[in-house]
């Protein structure tokens, strides 16, 4: 997918160049777990020779990429509930070992979609405020649990609204724990002064990024994101 | 050797009562009991507490239970789902009660059910909707909720292979919750694909000791979902 | 070993004979743990045909009789570091799996050797008072989930006190849990409204029992223990 | 990948500093990694807190480490036994600290420490002098003592195979502690008597996740006790 097909936006990233951003920020030897959705994009993305092993709440430790026709397994699914294959070297263990791994601090990382995201590192992803009760999944765990959170998301709602705020005013999901996030419009870096812009997207300016974000961003330093062509 | 093998589905799950707790495995599709679901439903019992991740898929199996009025409250991670749509229609409808738990918390409180454990304090959801007026302990710094064990009258597992003492193994990501449930229940109903003589399961691989299983039923060659048999 | 090779005490039954007592009681289908010392002398006296299956905390579900010569395995030993076989259709654990199974309830008895047993069940094996520290190991836990705790021992200490008494003065193991004592004098219940002496040893009467016993015996009803010839 | 193996002990234990925590697997002889001991022997550390089932057999292995005069507390179940007489020489001359726990305890608060909880309710020990100063909780009707998790800075782990990603199978008996440990520490020290490929162990038996192992030392042929080599 190119840059271009975004036609009406054209500043915004597409999906798998935000999941391009993503992969290279995923360290060599890392654990990472996947959010549904939008993270599922990142592993065709891992630098080759990069050794990132990826986990799956439902007790898949070391999920390998979608099965080629006709080697489809119904039994061997992600968190997601898409069809997945297991790594050489991969192990099924059952739900509560799955989560000891997520909570036990094993999880190198993880990557998860979010609704909203404070600037303290607030995650809010399980439940919207209008919503009567939501999907919580692994997620509340997998935050808790996981070394640092990466989020990954739009910037803003579909109405324009942003994402990124100051305090939160949806329903937490846990507390202080998103490290970076990256958006189609920005990678941004959660730390303990505040939130630090640390690169745009190609044709943005911190100022376009500021306008639409809910929480003040130090933009002393910015680069712009490199995108493939 | 007592005999744990039930000959017909109806024998199978003849201990499931109007009232009982029943936790029901799988995550997805992989290792959901479909066939003792079925024998369930068949029995035409009334007020049944379920537990299980996932809230039914499409009108079968899970969906079934639900549609035709036998299951009064859910505990489920994850019941907003697209395809959890009989499900969706009696919340709405306020016919049935839901009490979402996070996912790593369902299984640990199961585990801690079968474990003769009285509670345990986790990380997960501190600081939200879903601890409150759970007691929070601070240990070392840190905040925990204290959660308490589910243990319920019957589970309902679905495995690969099982032999005579009711040693199980399982199949790849249909791991999942089944091992878990196993220990939880006062009395466990397992479906197996296929039955193997005493001494045929290798000891170092079994999963499930038999000592949690008090009945299971044959189905024949193992598939996920009934239908594609 | 015959009744007649005891010659000092010639009313006192052997080893091998409180050994068959506790046997008779295991009933058939049951999960035993055997405490190590006098209890391992059990497994030869059960009844043929009788399915009683043993679990060793470390890991052992299903553990056999001691291997025949030849045939020694080092790697698999009880509780008493002994080393044992596996019956076909056993498994192995690992220490964490093994104590749920006793302290979840799976436990359908634990047969363990004491230095105090109270009128009200309470049980002391594993420290003497005069003692700065005892060795525990598992009967902590194995005594507080077993679905019932059989005591087996000499009736008095070596130097003829009373080890049943009304109320403990030995550290305690576990409080309330002592459902029968089988000595080499006789074999009593312990209920709600007290101790009762259910059988004597061939040879001695209910007095001489309650001579050397500490607290109050229901005498009402006693039968002779039949010793094999 | 990764490199975890170490092709000398002096490599494999190089992470173990003096006032470590350490756990040394092992329940009776099955399971005691021998060789890694000896290389922590070897390096000459002093002030270890060492978490071990029991105290040490004759003069080799954690009998050996205790003499020498690396340990300055033992957390131990089981540590009157006549073959741990190096221990009871120190303990007799004040020493070596100890500290007692029942053994399911013990193995509860290491994958506590493993699964990232902060502690869990037992009925272990109610009542007795090892609750003593514990917090007690009723949760419906029934008292339970509320322990803690035990983490440690390294685990010392016996395996029978063990692949390049650290996935491990344990040996009948030998299992006990180890997968438990293996959870517990922030650096996992494995000695396996096999390596085998990538891939070669059926991702359906691996007992311990190779995300829980650090570093791995091949000893050569599977055998109790170094001295049967």
């Amino acid at each position: 997918m190119s840059e271009t097909s975004n036609l009406l936006t054209p500043h915004l990233m597409t999906r798998d160049q935000i999941a391009a951003c993503v992969a290279a920020d995923l360290e060599d030897n890392w654990l990472v777990n996947l959010g549904i959705g939008m993270p599922t994009l990142i592993p065709s993305f891992i630098p080759q020779g990069r050794d990132v092993m990826f986990h799956s709440e439902n007790g898949v430790v070391g999920m390998g990429p979608p099965p080629a026709p006709g080697e489809e397994e119904q039994d061997l699914v992600s968190a997601g509930k898409g069809l997945v294959t297991l790594i050489p070297g991969g192990a099924y263990v059952h739900h509560t070992d799955s989560f000891a791994i997520a909570r036990g601090g094993r999880l190198d990382c993880a990557v998860l979609g979010a609704f909203q995201v404070a600037g303290n590192g607030d995650l809010c992803n399980w439940r919207l405020p209008h919503q009567k009760s939501g999907s919580v999944g692994g997620a509340m765990d997998i935050a808790a649990g996981a070394k640092r959170v990466f989020v990954m998301m739009t910037h803003t709602t579909r109405e324009g609204d942003a994402k990124i705020v100051a305090e939160r005013s949806y329903p937490l999901t846990a507390g202080g724990v998103v490290r970076k996030i990256y958006t189609d419009m920005a990678v941004i870096a959660v730390t303990t002064n505040g939130l630090v812009l640390e690169a745009v997207a190609p044709g943005l300016t911190a100022e376009d990024v500021q306008a639409v974000t809910g929480a003040p961003l130090d933009t002393a330093n910015v680069a712009t994101i490199a995108v493939a062509a | 050797m007592k005999n744990k093998r039930a000959d017909t589905l109806e024998d199978a799950v003849d201990q499931v009562q109007d009232g009982a707790t029943v936790l029901v495995a799988g995550f997805g599709e992989p290792g959901v009991p479909e066939f003792l679901i079925d024998g369930v439903c068949d029995r035409g019992v009334r007020g049944l507490t379920v537990v299980s991740n996932n809230a039914g898929t499409g009108r079968s199996g899970l969906a079934r239970l639900l549609g035709e009025g036998c299951i009064s409250k859910l505990i489920c991670t994850f019941p907003w789902a697209k395809e959890s749509f009989v499900f969706k229609e009696l919340y709405d409808a306020g016919k049935i009660e839901l009490e979402i738990v996070p996912q790593g918390t369902l299984a640990e409180r199961m585990r801690t059910a079968g474990a003769g454990l009285g509670g345990f304090l986790t990380p997960t959801a501190v600081g939200t909707d879903l601890a409150e007026g759970k007691p929070v302990h601070n240990i070392d710094g840190r905040d925990y909720v204290l959660e308490l064990p589910l243990r319920a009258d019957i589970a309902l597992v679905k495995a690969y292979k099982v032999d005579p003492r009711g040693n199980l193994i399982f199949h790849k990501a249909a791991r999942n919750f089944n091992p878990i449930m196993a220990m939880a229940a006062d009395y466990t109903i397992v479906e197996a694909a296929e039955e193997v003589a005493l001494g045929a399961l290798d000891p170092e691989v079994i999963v499930t000791a038999g000592v949690f299983v008090d009945r299971y039923y044959i189905t024949g060659p193992y598939a996920i979902g009934k239908e594609k048999q």
